[in-house]
Order: structure tokens, then C-alpha cells, then sequence
């Protein structure tokens, strides 16, 4: 049997193994779990290479799967989160009910999105991409919260967008007989203007939705809080890059074809800056951690759509370093969210503050991925945001990189938000009994924040695959010279130039962990947020005097014009006048017998009078 | 002369259709839109016989010496048509008005507006 | 209102209805020769019925018929099953009239009369005009008149469906025997005899005398189940 | 000349009598008047030489149909508009 | 080959007039033979249909005329193709419905079953004869069954649905009875074959009276818009596995008489996009009315309607790759629906209301069920790998390539309205909580198996759709040859044609 057909029958196998194992033991089922994700993933780095592909048909149409350098690069952030992942959820989910459910979704949704990387034509794609949306409908009702809303919108807004691509898709097939994606892309500039125009429209807003681009966006705040958060680490940090990886390809092999295509790369940069914005301000009003992370993914995929759609080589550089940092910190910071949640079963700022002694690792995790979220040198964010801003200047973008800094500048408050709300600040009684979370969730995210530091000092490491890619998709190549590119780069190997302020940071920060973990033993009177006396009058044992409560008022209080226009509510607008169009398009059902009649009669006597018309007399 | 008594025919079977078709339609009580379909019936029936008729012609049957009498002979399908749809429509007839005894059971009333409780 | 509106579609379907009908009343249809001339010639040259009707109803279109009998079986079940009530009360029965000595005496003098004219002329189905469906409703009369004249004359159900089985049973054989002897189902097998003669049209008499039968059971059993159906 | 009168005013006897059925509040006239109809139908058959179907109309449709229809008025309602007991009604349509 | 097709007509019609002296003899006899007879028509019908596949059209005469004289039974790729859906259909419901319920006592049963049987014999002659007449008489028998079968449940609105069911019932056969008057009075022939043959020298404006007065009587058994007023009623107060016969197979086999008539019977041009507009219609109203549902069973008929909507649809499609979507989808309905109808009427099974809010939460207490009532809606919404999205997709395609693009979009805007509907009620299940009240019943284990058998199939499809793409394509290719029909009716002298 092909390796490929292998890799994808032992996931499914798996995943129904894992269901049926949970029956008998619980060991037996997380060691299948494992097993069934780390085995087709090893089969997988070891023996696939790039370019091979088995092909087969199935009712007429050719289906073809094999990997390509873009996939391959893709498939290191899909694999490498979810195994992390995996081994976090393990004791992330311990006590949780019905578990085979998650764990056999969890596996589906895993091989799904190796699916899509591996799926060569766009019927196996669509296959790919609807199981990847079931599964992950399945995880976001798993924990039952507001389920018929929540979940319905998160699945209504993936189905339209899915069904946009399936009409692309049937469109494709009946311009030219061929389902291949090569094939589309080599007759796409001999296909008409308006089908020239409708296929990119209508292949972006699938991807767009997964993507949580700003018009569509409206399901993402609900559906990455209301997930498990082992899984939402990979949902928010993998599966929302599968948008992106499509969006690549239709931006770069089909928009080009386009006469005045440029003019869709506009709309396309615009829209995704005006995400980063809004996601960024939604982010700062947050007072839940699930939903700042949310809202904050959003943002970050904002910044990826804009590289992507801006399209010189380096703002792809710039993008898809972004797309692999924001799989790493992203997922590191979920991670972190859900280890507070299991330790203090809130995840509210204004509740828990403190921690910072009670889970050192966690917090240490969750500073090295917000250092790398807010772009601040050494960590990766800092290259991507630097190098977006380069390729934005350089293709003559200024107010997009004004809108862009803006946002990136408004992200350190909830940056700041998220690190003082849990971990600094005085601590609460109530936490007084909080301890670590078990290593087995403190070492995946350690191994993430670790992750974005090395590739903050090594950026060569990832940027040569994504160079593979683009040259794969025909861009230049740079031979590795980045420095060609980017000011960014020394001559020297393809790493950040400033070197030597770098590891002065890193002394400063090293200096900052030992001086924290030693003080953290010293003896010192800690108080409570009740310990104060405010001129005099002691505060009430009910009022919350968290320093989280309202935190950027003052912030939140200029900008507040521009955030209380909610898409949200249209759309949901939108759904009552339907199901109240609805209710009153079957009242034409009279439960009267002779109304029925009547409308045989009616039918009858209506194609009797139009015959000449409807049947061509 | 003799398309006077087809068109008179005709125009009896179709009136008695349409007579039918408005009690069916507009009369409130099951018994009277049980009559309207039955009264419908009958003049599809009429429709049919008169389709087969020819011009003074004779019943579909040879008599002893008339063996070959046929071309004056009306159409005889229709015939053993109507009267296959003349059994199933008393078949159907009587169902419907085995129902309209247990509707009332449950419903005590024959209005067929008050019998609305299934509905959209 | 509703009237107005209903008249004035039917008036619509009545126009058309009339104006498909109208040429053919001027010149007759577009094709002169049906099937009708080939029953005519047939029902003489290799049947030897003399009354065409029947032997349509029994041998050309014989499968109609099978499904007719079975539409009318299907309505007898029906009933039963629709005025289907846990606890059967026979005997006490609807009396639409209170008959007087006379017609007692009339119908029983009547009912023998009827049923005989009923088996005639389902015998004689395929000379005479009537047949198996005539002479069943016709029998089916004659137990009317008796439950109607007498409120205590009952029928015993046992004895009907067995009639109407076997009669049922008996034409779906004969269909077998017809694809045995002959290819086809419900062939006629029998050899024909000589016009106008009682035995005569092979399987279609005896055929046509299981169709009444069965007619004649059912259309009682109906008349009986719905007689019994008292107002509760 | 005959005939076709006749059948004319056969045709007319029919219609009178459907629209007599039609328009009977009384649901056991309506339904007489129903048999009628099926009488004059079988002697149109008659007329018409179908006698077979002339037959079968006049068993079925005079006798068989009528008396189901009057059992059923016997067992329900006799007149169009009145309805027994309506104060359960409302308690059975529900 | 076993048997020939007269016998999928005569055996249930010899059984059910048996039935009532075995029942004297057995009482269980009532409700076994029935399932026998039953399998002996799935059995037979499969194995024609593999004769079918390989040595052409079966014509069988009956009564020793050949067409245009008698009447002749035509089984065709497409005829056995459905014959054979619809026998197992009938088959996989008696399986569920043996002992259904207990308190049913032994009458009652026994129509049951012989109804059950004579449904699924008159849906068989619909498909398979050769003439109108015949086919309106078969529609008759199925017409009957199926009144009574709605009307089986005294005390609840049953007879009232069955009421409204009869008197479209009785409506339909009126206009089937003109209509083929109509066709008599100018062709002076009733078969189909010969029909199609003469139909052209038939004026336009009666072929297209008479077109529409059938369209009219065969749509009420269809379920097209204006007529389908009867459809939820029948659906909701009929007893589950019988509402999964009508979904399964009563339906299935007015869309063939519907077909049949347009694409062999006429030659009027415009036919297919009227009903493209009648499927665009009913579609869109039908799945409409089905989210505001608050009963179970009320809102799987409107989503019943819907698809067939869309069946209709993709047959006005006109195109070869139409009617192949169309058969594609009329057999992804056939397998799902019913798998929704009982395993939904198993879910409510105890309940007087049958409201969708007493599933809530049945998830843990009837797992099985629950899995394969969720496996039912993701396929019918067409989610891939399940059976329901290779249909859709092949209904797009065949859209795509006549250029009809709205058409695709409004296809696929009314999954999105199913998919919401459908999956509130899974959320139900799954993640609600269960009321007090609610007494979940375990299924009995033939409901299981018959239940299995239909999940098995759907992923079998899913994952494959090859089993069944080459009946498929042979049918397709068989309802759209007119001429080749006409030749097979007509050389009946060797009865088996290449």
C-alpha cells in the first residue's frame, strides 16, 4: 500500500480506535491517542518526501494526493502543535466526560488538515476541509455551553463559506473537465472575464472565514473560548493557517492572471488590516482570557492577510514567518490559559490575579510568547512584524503601515493586560491553595515559547523552507540571501543583525528569571488586595478591587466610537428576520383540507393559462 | 346532428365535473365534499363512455348470426375502463367515509375548517 | 368571496376542459385505428366471447382487474382497520328504518330472486351483457335488502373472507397456471369452445366467476362492516 | 331525433339534480338526490350501449353508494350547518 | 435470474388474499409472511436487476398480448434499479416494524402488515408497468395503503391527516382519469410505448391539457408544491417506519411516474424547466417551512420535500448528468431519510407530542439510536465523506455545466437553512439535558439491525459511491433513450433485448 494511503488509514483507524479503547481502559485510551497521532506524523517526516503523489478516481473525477514545499511547510506547524498539543490535552482533559469524543475529533481534525495540505485536487481539498469543519464544530459544542448558538454560528458561517468554494469548485469543473489544482492554474488565464473575477471571490470568502477575516470574523470569539483549550491551541494556531494556505494559493497563482487583479490585492490588504484593528480593540475590552486570545487571533491572522495579500516576496516572507510564530506563541499562550483554568477553574483577569509564585513555569511560558506577540526583539515576532513593515514601505503602502502600527502599538495593552491580570498584582486568599500545572502541560509550552526564541535568533531556520515554498509557487529565488530583502538580515548566515544587543538581552533576561525565582524564596510580606485603607475607610469584603477591573478605561473610553458598531449584531439581526420570514412562509401549510384542494386547482388552472407560454406553443 | 348530441354530452359530463369540483371546493361539510367527488366521478365516467361512442352504433356484443358487425360496434376499452374506475371509486368512496365516521368520533363536528389541528 | 374565486377557476378549467374536447366532436381523433379494432377482431377470431367487454376486462386487460379486486379487497380491509374498535359489539346494529312485516316478508321473498339473478348473470358474463362485477354488486344488493329488512340477519365474517381469499387465491393461480401452461400470466390456456355456448372462452368465464364471487363477498362484508359501526 | 332529445333531457334531469344535491342543506336529500344522478348516469349508459357499465352503475351507484352514504348521515351529523353539542367541541378541537 | 418480474405483482397479491386464512391457522403468520414475501421481492428484483445490468431490458406480456394490445410489464436498468430500492426499503421497514409496538392486538396487525406488503407491491407496478391505465390503477392500490395505513392510530389526528390525504387522493385520480381520456380520445391506445410513438401526431394544445391534468395527478403522489398539502399531516401521524415508507418508497415511485410521463410519454418542449421551477419552488418553501418545526416528524417531512425539490430540479437539468444526479439523489433520500424517520420515531417513541425538545439530551440514554440519527442528518445535509455529498455534488456539477449558476447558489444557500435545522436538533441530543418526563425506549434489536444496515450503507456510499455509479449511469442512460424504449416495447418476439 502507498505510504500516503497509509498515513491518512491509520489516523482514521485511530481515531475509531481511540472511541472503541476508551471503553476498556482509560491508560489504554490516551496511549492510543498518542500513538495514533505520533505514528502517521513520524511515517509522515520520514517517508514522504516532496513531489511524490498517488492518484485514483472515484465516480469520474481524478483525485490526486501529494505534498508539496508550501504543504511540507505547513505541515510542520499542523503536526508539531498538535502533537504538543496532544501531550498537553492528556492531563489538560483528565475528568472530563466522554472523552473518546474528543480525542477521536481531535484525531480526525488532525489528519483533516493533513489532508488539505496533501490534497492535490480541489474535490479531495473540499473533502479535507468539511471534515475539518465537522470535527472542529464537534469541539467547540463539546463542553455544551450555549451550543445552539454559539456552535450554529460557527458552523452556518463555515458552511457558507465552504459552499462559496464548492460553487468555485463546480464552476472549475465545468470551465475545464479537470478537478487538479495545476490545471486550474494553467488554464485560468484563458477563462472569461467575470468567471476570471467570480472564481478568486468566491474560493477567498471560503477561505476568509476560516481564516476570521474582518466581515466574517463574527464566530471566532465564541467558537476559540468555547472549544477545549488543548484544542483551541491547535484550532486558533493550526487550523485557521489552513485559510491562509489557501488564500496563498489563489492569491499568488490565480490573482496574477487577473487583468486590474491588483485591485482585489487592495481590497484583500485592506480588509485584512482593518481586522488587525478591530480584532486588536476588541481584544483590549476583554475582561476574559479566552476571548483576549480570540479576539487577538484574529488580529494576528490580520497581519498575515495583509502580507499575503500584499504579495511581494518578502511581505510572503514576512507572512508566513508570521503564520509559523503566531502557530507557536498562539498556541504556547492557549496553552497557558487553559493551565490557569484547570488550576483555578476561571479564566476571568478580574478574578484570578497573582499567580505569578504559585505557577513560575507557567508564567515564564506565557512572558516569552507575549514578548513574541507584541513583536519586541529578540523574540520571532519582532522579525515578522519588521519585515512586514519592510515589504509595506517598500511596495508603497504607507498608511496601511500606519494602520498596521497602530494596531501592533494598541496589542501591548492587552499584551500587558493578559500578564498582569493572571500572574502580577497581589493575590487573592482564594488562591492561596493554586499549585503548578502538571509538567506534562508546563513542557509543551515551554518547548512553544523556547520555539519562538530560537527562531527569534535563527530566523533562517524556518525562513528557508518558506523560501522553498515561494519559489515552488514562483517567486524569485533568494538562495537564502535574505539580507538582499532585509536590513533586517547580517551577511553573515541569515541571522539578525544586531547580535550583540540580542544577547545583552538575553543577559538582562536571564538576570530578570534568576532574580524573580530567587526573590520569589525570600521572605516578604505579600498583601491582599483587601489590604488597603483608602483614606481611612476600609473596603468591603464584595467590591472587586483587582487592579484588572476596568483597565484601560481611560483607552477604551477614546476609542469607544469606533468599537460600538458590532458586526455581531447584524448578522444575528439578520437570522431573526429570517426564521421570521420562515415562520410565516409555512403558513401557506392552512391545516385546512379544502385550502389544499384549492391550490391544486389554482396549479391547475395556472399552467393551463400559461401553456402557450410555458411549453413553447 | 350528431355532434349536437356529443357536444351536449360532452358539456352534461363536464358541467357535472364542475359542479363536483366547486361543492369539493367550497361546501363546509365532509359528506357534501364526499358527494362533490362522487358526483365528479360520474361525469368522468360520462366522458369516458361518450369518447367511445359511435354513430348509431350497437353494444359491444355479438349476438349469434352478427359475428361481423364490428365496425359498427362502439369502442369498448372505455367501457371496461369506467368499469374498473367505477369499483375503485366506490372503494375509495367508502374509505373515505369510514374516516369521516371516526373524524367525527374525535372531532364531533363535520366542519372541515374546525378540523384543523395539524397544521404548518 | 371564496365562491367567486372558485368559480372563476373552474370556469378556466372548464373552458379547456371543453376545448380539448370540442374537435374531437368535429372530426374525430388523429389516429382512426386504436387497439379497439384488434379487441373486436380478436374477442371473435381467437376468444370466442361474444361479449367484448368481457373478455377485455378478463384477458386483454385482465391485470387491471386483478388490481381492481384488490383495490376493493384494500377497501374492505380498510375498513375494518379505520373503524377498527377494541371491543366488537355485533348484533346491536344501526337500524336506518323500521321495516314493516310486509317488506320482511317482500325481501325474503325478493332475496332468493336477486341472488339468482346475481349468479346468473355473473355465469353468463361473457355472452350477455354483466359479468362478475354486475353480478357481485347485484348479490351484494340482496344481502343489503336482507340487512336492511331484518335488524337481526347477520353474516358470518369467517365465511366472507374465505370466500373472497379463495376467490382471490383462485384468480392469482389461474395467472400461474396461464404463465405455466401458456408463457405469459393469466393466458388463456383453456381451449376455447364454440361461440355462444356457456363453456365456452377458455379461463375468462371461470375467472369472471371468481371475480364475482369475490365482488360479491367483499361489497357484503363492506355494507356489514359499516352497518355495524353503531354511533358510540 | 328522438333519442337526442332524450339524452338532452336526461342530461338536464342530471345537472338539475347535482345542483339540487349541491345546494340541500339536508345531507339525506343531498345524498338521494346523488342517487339519482347515478340513475340517470346508468340510463345514459344505456343509452349510450354500455350496458355492462349501465349495470354496474345502477348496482353500485344507486344501491351500494347511497346506503353507505346514509349510514354515515345516521352516524354522524343529518343537516350541513348544525353541529351537536359544540360546547365539547371546543374542548375537542384542541 | 429468479422469477420474472409479473411475480413482484402476483406474490403480494396472493399473500395478502392468503393472509386472512393463515392468520386463522397462526397468528404470527400475519406478521411473518408479509417479510417473507417481502425478501423474496428484494431478492428477486436484485438479481433481475444484475440480469438487467448485463443482457438488457426484460419485457414481459401479460395475457398473451404483446404491446400495444395487452398490457406489458418493462423492466428496464432504470425500473429494476428502483424496484430493487424500493423492495429493500419495504423489506428493511417490515424488519423495523415487527413488533413495533406491543399493545397492538392481532387485527390490527395483521392490516398492518398487509398493507405494508400492498404498499410496496402497488409503489413495484407504478414502476414497472407498461400502461397508464395500469399504472393508475396501481396507484390506486398504493393510494389505499397508504390512507389506511395513516389512519392507523386511533385517537390521535391520524384519520384527520388520512382525510386531507384521501381527498388529494381522490383529486389525483379525477385528473388521471381526464387526462388519459384525453390521450384515449385522440390516440385511441393506452400503452406507453405505443403512445410515445404516436404522441407526435397528437395536436399541441390537448397533449399539453393533457400533460398538465397528469402532471396534476401524478405531483399530488410527488409531492410538488401547491400539492403537497397532505405530505407533513400523512408524515407526522403516520406510525414511523410507515413514514419512512413514504419517504422511501411511495414517494420514489411518483417521481418515476412523473419522469417516465415527461421524458418519454411527451415531446413538449419546455416541460423541463417547468419543472425546474416546480423543484426550485418546492424546495425553497418546503426547507423553509421545516425550521420553525416544533415536531420531529413534522420537520423531517418538510425536509423530505425538500429534496424532493431538489430531485426535481436536477431532473429539469434536462441533461444526461441531470438525471443521473437526480437518480444519485433519489437513492442518497431513499437510504437517509427512512434512517431519519426511524431512528427519530425511535427517539420520541414514548412521547404523545412527538416534540422535538423531548429528544434533549437522549444522547446518553440511547446512544445507538442517537449516533445514527446523527449520522442520518450529517449525510443528509451533505457533508462529506457521507452519502449525501456525493449527490449534491453531482447535482452542482450537472448545474454547472448547463451554466445555471443562480440555480447553484440558491441549492446551496437552502443546505445552509438544513444544515441549521438539522443540527439543532443533534445539538439536542447531545449537549442538552433531559427532561424528567421523557422515558427513553431501548429499540428492539431487529429496529437495531434494520437501522444498522442503513448507517452501513450510507458510509459505504460515502466513502465509495463507486458500488453504485454504474446502475446509476445505465439508468440515467435508459430514461433518457425514448426510441430505445419504443424499440424494446415493440420486439417483443424476443422478449430480452441488447
Amino acid at each position: 500500500m502507498e505510504m500516503i494511503n497509509l498515513i491518512f488509514v491509520i489516523f482514521l483507524g485511530g481515531a475509531a480506535l481511540t472511541w472503541l479503547s476508551g471503553k476498556i481502559h482509560s491508560i489504554l485510551r490516551d496511549v492510543v491517542f498518542l500513538a495514533s497521532i505520533i505514528v502517521p506524523s513520524v511515517l509522515f517526516f520520514m517517508n514522504v518526501e516532496v513531489g511524490q503523489s498517488i492518484s485514483f478516481s472515484l465516480i469520474g473525477y481524478e483525485l490526486s494526493w501529494g505534498i508539496n514545499y508550501l504543504g511540507y511547510l505547513f505541515s510542520y506547524i499542523v503536526i508539531g502543535l498538535g502533537i504538543l498539543a496532544a501531550f498537553y490535552a492528556i492531563p489538560a482533559m483528565k475528568g472530563k466526560k466522554n472523552l473518546g469524543f474528543f480525542y477521536s475529533n481531535f484525531v480526525l481534525s488532525i489528519m483533516s488538515m493533513l489532508g488539505i495540505l496533501f490534497s492535490r485536487d480541489l474535490i479531495s481539498f473540499f473533502i479535507f476541509w468539511e471534515i475539518m469543519t465537522w470535527s472542529s464544530y464537534l469541539m467547540v459544542v463539546y463542553q455544551g455551553k450555549d451550543v445552539q448558538k454559539v456552535g450554529i454560528k460557527y458552523f452556518v458561517f463555515s458552511a457558507i463559506g465552504a459552499y462559496a468554494m464548492l460553487m468555485a469548485i463546480v464552476i472549475i469543473y465545468s470551465l475545464n473537465q479537470s478537478m487538479m489544482i495545476s490545471d486550474l492554474v494553467s488554464s485560468f488565464a484563458s477563462f472569461e472575464p467575470t468567471m476570471q473575477w467570480l472564481i478568486p471571490i468566491l474560493l477567498l470568502t471560503g477561505f476568509a472565514v476560516k481564516s476570521a477575516m474582518m466581515p466574517l470574523h463574527v464566530w471566532a470569539s465564541g467558537s476559540y473560548s468555547h472549544a477545549p483549550m488543548a484544542y483551541t491551541s491547535v484550532f486558533s494556531g493550526a487550523l485557521s493557517k489552513m485559510g491562509i494556505y489557501g488564500m496563498i494559493i489563489v492569491m499568488v497563482s490565480l490573482v496574477p492572471n487577473i487583468p486590474q487583479g491588483f485591485w482585489l490585492r487592495e481590497v484583500m490588504a485592506w480588509l485584512g488590516a482593518i481586522t488587525a484593528v478591530g480584532g486588536t480593540l476588541w481584544a483590549v475590552a476583554q475582561d476574559d482570557a479566552k476571548k483576549l486570545l480570540a479576539y487577538s487571533s484574529v488580529a494576528q491572522l490580520g497581519y498575515i492577510i495583509v502580507g499575503v495579500a500584499v504579495g511581494t516576496p518578502l511581505a510572503m516572507l514576512a507572512a508566513l514567518f508570521m503564520a509559523v510564530m503566531h502557530g507557536l506563541f498562539k498556541g504556547a499562550l492557549f496553552m497557558v490559559t487553559g493551565a490557569i483554568e484547570r488550576q483555578t477553574g476561571t479564566t476571568n483577569f478580574t478574578e484570578v490575579t497573582g499567580l505569578i509564585r504559585k505557577m513560575p513555569w507557567t508564567f515564564l511560558a506565557a512572558l516569552m510568547s507575549i514578548i513574541a506577540l507584541a513583536g519586541i526583539p529578540p523574540l520571532g515576532g519582532f522579525v515578522g512584524k519588521w519585515m512586514l513593515y519592510e515589504s509595506l514601505i517598500g511596495s508603497d503602502h504607507y498608511i496601511l503601515v500606519i494602520v498596521i502600527f497602530f494596531s501592533s502599538t494598541a496589542a501591548f495593552l492587552y499584551c500587558y493586560k493578559f500578564l498582569f491580570g493572571f500572574f502580577l498584582g497581589q493575590e487573592e486568599k482564594e488562591w492561596a491553595h493554586v499549585k503548578e500545572a502538571p509538567a506534562m502541560m508546563v513542557v509543551p509550552m515551554m518547548i512553544l515559547a523556547a520555539g519562538t526564541f530560537v527562531l527569534g535568533t535563527f530566523p533562517g531556520l524556518i525562513l528557508s523552507p518558506i523560501d522553498a515554498g515561494l519559489q515552488e509557487l514562483g517567486y524569485a529565488a533568494t538562495q537564502g540571501r535574505y539580507w538582499e530583502m532585509s536590513v533586517l538580515f547580517n551577511e553573515w548566515g541569515n541571522q539578525i543583525m544586531l547580535q550583540p544587543i540580542l544577547y545583552a538581552i538575553l543577559g538582562v533576561f536571564g538576570f530578570f528569571f534568576v532574580f524573580l525565582t530567587v526573590k520569589g524564596f525570600k521572605k516578604t510580606r505579600y498583601v491582599t488586595t483587601k489590604d488597603i485603607s483608602s483614606s481611612g475607610e476600609v473596603p468591603l469584603e464584595h467590591e472587586n478591587l483587582t487592579f484588572s477591573m476596568n483597565f484601560f478605561q481611560p483607552f477604551l473610553r477614546v476609542v469607544e466610537p469606533f468599537m460600538k458598531r458590532q458586526i455581531d449584531k447584524y448578522y444575528n439581526e439578520f437570522g431573526r428576520g429570517m426564521e421570521a420570514l420562515f415562520d410565516f412562509t409555512r403558513r401557506v401549510y392552512t391545516g385546512n383540507g379544502q385550502t389544499y384542494a384549492l391550490y391544486a386547482v389554482i396549479f391547475i388552472v395556472i399552467l393551463l393559462m400559461f401553456k402557450n407560454s410555458l411549453f413553447g406553443l | 346532428m350528431f355532434e349536437i348530441l356529443r357536444y351536449g354530452i360532452y358539456g352534461g359530463s363536464i358541467s357535472l365535473i364542475l359542479i363536483g369540483l366547486y361543492a369539493a371546493l367550497t361546501k363546509r361539510s365532509l359528506i357534501k365534499i364526499i358527494i362533490g367527488l362522487s358526483i365528479v366521478n360520474g361525469g368522468i365516467h360520462l366522458l369516458l363512455i361518450t369518447i367511445g361512442y359511435v354513430k348509431n352504433g350497437t353494444a359491444p356484443i355479438f349476438s349469434p348470426g352478427f359475428e361481423n358487425a364490428a365496425e359498427r360496434m362502439v369502442d369498448p376499452v372505455p367501457q371496461a375502463l369506467v368499469l374498473t374506475a367505477i369499483v375503485i371509486g366506490f372503494a375509495v368512496t367508502a374509505v373515505a367515509l369510514s374516516l369521516i365516521i371516526r373524524l367525527y368520533r374525535h372531532h364531533h363536528t363535520l366542519e372541515i375548517d374546525e378540523i384543523k389541528n395539524l397544521k404548518w | 368571496m371564496k365562491k367567486l374565486v372558485v368559480i372563476l377557476l373552474l370556469a378556466v378549467t372548464g373552458y379547456y376542459l371543453g376545448d380539448s374536447f370540442m374537435d374531437l366532436g368535429k372530426n374525430g381523433p388523429v389516429v382512426e385505428t386504436g387497439v379497439k379494432d384488434f379487441y373486436l377482431e380478436k374477442t371473435v377470431s381467437e376468444l370466442k366471447v361474444a361479449n367484448t367487454i368481457t373478455s377485455i376486462i378478463v384477458n386483454f386487460r385482465g391485470f387491471d382487474t386483478l388490481g381492481e379486486v384488490t383495490v376493493l379487497f384494500l377497501a374492505a380491509t380498510a375498513l375494518g382497520g379505520i373503524l377498527y374498535k377494541k371491543r366488537h359489539h355485533v348484533g346491536e346494529r344501526s337500524v336506518l328504518f323500521p321495516s314493516s312485516p310486509i317488506v320482511r316478508a317482500g325481501s325474503k321473498l325478493l332475496f332468493p330472486a336477486i341472488v339468482l339473478l346475481g349468479v346468473y348473470v355473473f355465469v353468463h358474463g361473457h355472452l350477455s351483457p354483466g359479468g362478475g362485477f354486475q353480478g357481485g354488486t347485484i348479490v351484494a344488493t340482496g344481502f343489503l335488502l336482507m340487512l336492511l329488512a331484518y335488524d337481526n340477519f347477520s353474516v358470518s365474517h369467517n365465511v366472507l373472507s374465505f370466500i373472497e381469499s379463495f376467490a382471490g387465491i383462485f384468480f392469482v393461480l389461474f395467472g400461474f397456471a396461464g404463465m405455466w401452461m401458456g408463457g405469459t400470466f393469466l393466458e388463456n390456456f383453456l381451449p376455447v369452445g364454440t361461440m355462444n355456448d356457456l363453456f365456452s372462452g377458455g379461463i375468462i368465464p371461470i375467472v369472471y366467476i371468481l371475480v364475482g364471487f369475490k365482488v360479491a363477498a367483499e361489497l357484503t362484508g363492506l355494507i356489514y362492516t359499516v352497518l355495524n359501526e353503531k354511533e358510540t | 331525433m328522438m333519442f337526442i332529445i332524450l339524452v338532452f333531457f336526461l342530461i338536464i334531469l342530471m345537472v338539475g339534480a347535482a345542483i339540487y344535491a349541491i345546494v340541500q342543506k339536508d345531507l339525506l336529500y343531498a345524498v338521494i338526490a346523488t342517487g339519482v344522478i347515478s340513475l340517470i348516469l346508468s340510463a345514459l349508459f344505456l343509452l349510450l350501449q354500455a350496458p355492462d357499465v349501465a349495470l354496474t352503475e345502477a348496482a353500485i351507484g344507486v344501491a351500494l353508494t347511497t346506503i353507505i352514504f346514509i349510514i354515515t348521515i345516521r352516524n354522524t351529523v343529518r343537516h350541513e350547518d348544525d353541529f351537536k353539542d359544540r360546547d365539547d367541541l371546543k374542548s375537542a378541537v384542541k | 435470474m429468479v422469477g420474472s418480474p409479473v411475480l413482484l405483482i402476483a406474490i403480494p397479491l396472493l399473500a395478502a388474499f392468503m393472509i386472512p386464512l393463515l392468520g386463522m391457522i397462526w397468528k404470527e403468520l400475519v406478521r411473518i409472511v408479509p417479510g417473507l414475501v417481502l425478501a423474496y421481492m428484494m431478492i428477486s428484483s436484485a438479481s433481475m436487476l444484475m440480469y438487467v445490468t448485463n443482457n438488457g431490458t426484460i419485457i414481459e406480456t401479460l395475457s398473451g398480448w404483446e404491446a400495444p394490445w395487452g398490457i406489458n410489464l418493462v423492466f428496464s436498468p432504470l425500473t429494476a434499479f428502483l424496484t430493487t430500492l424500493m423492495t429493500f426499503m419495504g423489506f428493511i421497514v417490515w424488519l423495523y416494524s415487527y413488533r413495533f409496538k406491543r399493545n397492538v392486538d392481532f387485527e390490527p396487525a395483521k392490516k398492518y402488515f398487509i398493507f405494508l406488503m400492498m404498499l410496496v407491491a402497488g409503489a413495484v407496478g407504478i414502476v414497472i408497468t407498461g400502461d397508464i391505465f395500469n399504472q393508475f390503477v396501481f396507484i390506486e392500490i398504493t393510494g389505499i395503503s397508504a390512507y389506511a395505513l395513516t389512519a392507523f392510530y386511533t385517537g390521535r389526528n391520524s384519520a384527520e391527516a388520512s382525510f386531507k390525504y384521501l381527498l388529494m387522493g381522490s383529486l389525483s385520480a379525477s385528473s388521471l382519469l381526464i387526462a388519459i381520456a384525453i390521450i384515449y380520445s385522440q390516440l385511441g391506445t393506452l400503452n406507453m410505448a405505443d403512445i410515445a410513438d404516436k404522441i407526435h401526431l397528437m395536436p399541441a394544445g390537448y397533449k399539453v391539457t393533457a400533460l398538465i391534468f397528469f402532471m396534476m395527478g401524478i405531483g399530488i403522489e410527488a409531492e410538488i408544491f401547491p400539492l403537497n398539502g397532505w405530505a407533513p399531516d400523512a408524515y407526522t401521524e403516520a406510525p414511523g417506519p410507515i413514514g419512512a415508507a413514504f419517504a422511501g418508497i411511495v414517494v420514489k415511485a411518483g417521481v418515476y411516474a412523473m419522469v417516465r410521463m415527461v421524458f418519454t410519454l411527451f415531446d413538449v418542449s419546455g416541460t423541463m424547466e417547468v419543472l425546474l421551477i416546480i423543484g426550485l419552488i418546492t424546495l425553497i418553501i418546503a426547507e423553509t417551512a421545516a425550521v420553525r418545526q416544533d415536531k420531529l416528524k413534522r420537520m423531517l417531512a418538510y425536509s423530505s420535500i425538500g429534496q424532493m425539490g431538489l430531485v426535481f430540479v436536477a431532473f429539469g437539468i434536462g441533461t444526461l448528468e441531470g438525471v443521473y444526479a437526480a437518480l444519485f439523489l433519489m437513492l442518497n433520500h431513499a437510504i437517509i431519510k427512512p434512517l431519519l424517520f426511524l431512528s427519530g420515531s425511535q427517539l420520541v417513541f414514548n412521547s404523545k407530542e412527538k416534540l422535538i425538545k423531548e429528544v434533549n439530551g437522549l444522547g446518553k440514554y440511547m446512544p445507538y439510536t442517537s449516533i445514527l440519527f446523527a449520522l442520518g442528518a450529517f449525510a443528509i445535509v451533505g457533508l462529506p465523506p457521507f452519502a449525501g455529498f456525493w449527490s449534491k455534488l453531482s447535482v452542482l456539477t450537472a448545474a454547472a455545466n448547463e451554466g445555471m449558476l443562480l440555480i447553484i447558489a440558491l441549492i446551496l444557500i437552502v443546505s445552509v437553512i438544513e444544515i441549521v435545522y438539522y443540527f439543532r436538533v443533534v445539538n439536542r441530543i447531545y449537549f442538552f439535558e433531559k427532561a424528567e418526563d421523557v422515558i427513553p425506549q431501548k429499540p428492539r434489536i431487529n429496529a437495531v439491525i434494520a437501522m444498522s444496515i442503513l448507517g452501513a450503507i450510507i458510509l459505504l456510499i460515502g466513502f465509495n459511491p463507486d458500488v453504485v455509479s454504474t446502475y446509476l449511469h445505465n439508468a440515467s442512460a435508459d430514461l433518457m433513450d425514448t426510441q430505445q424504449y419504443i424499440k424494446n416495447v415493440f420486439s417483443v418476439g424476443q422478449s430480452l433485448t441488447k
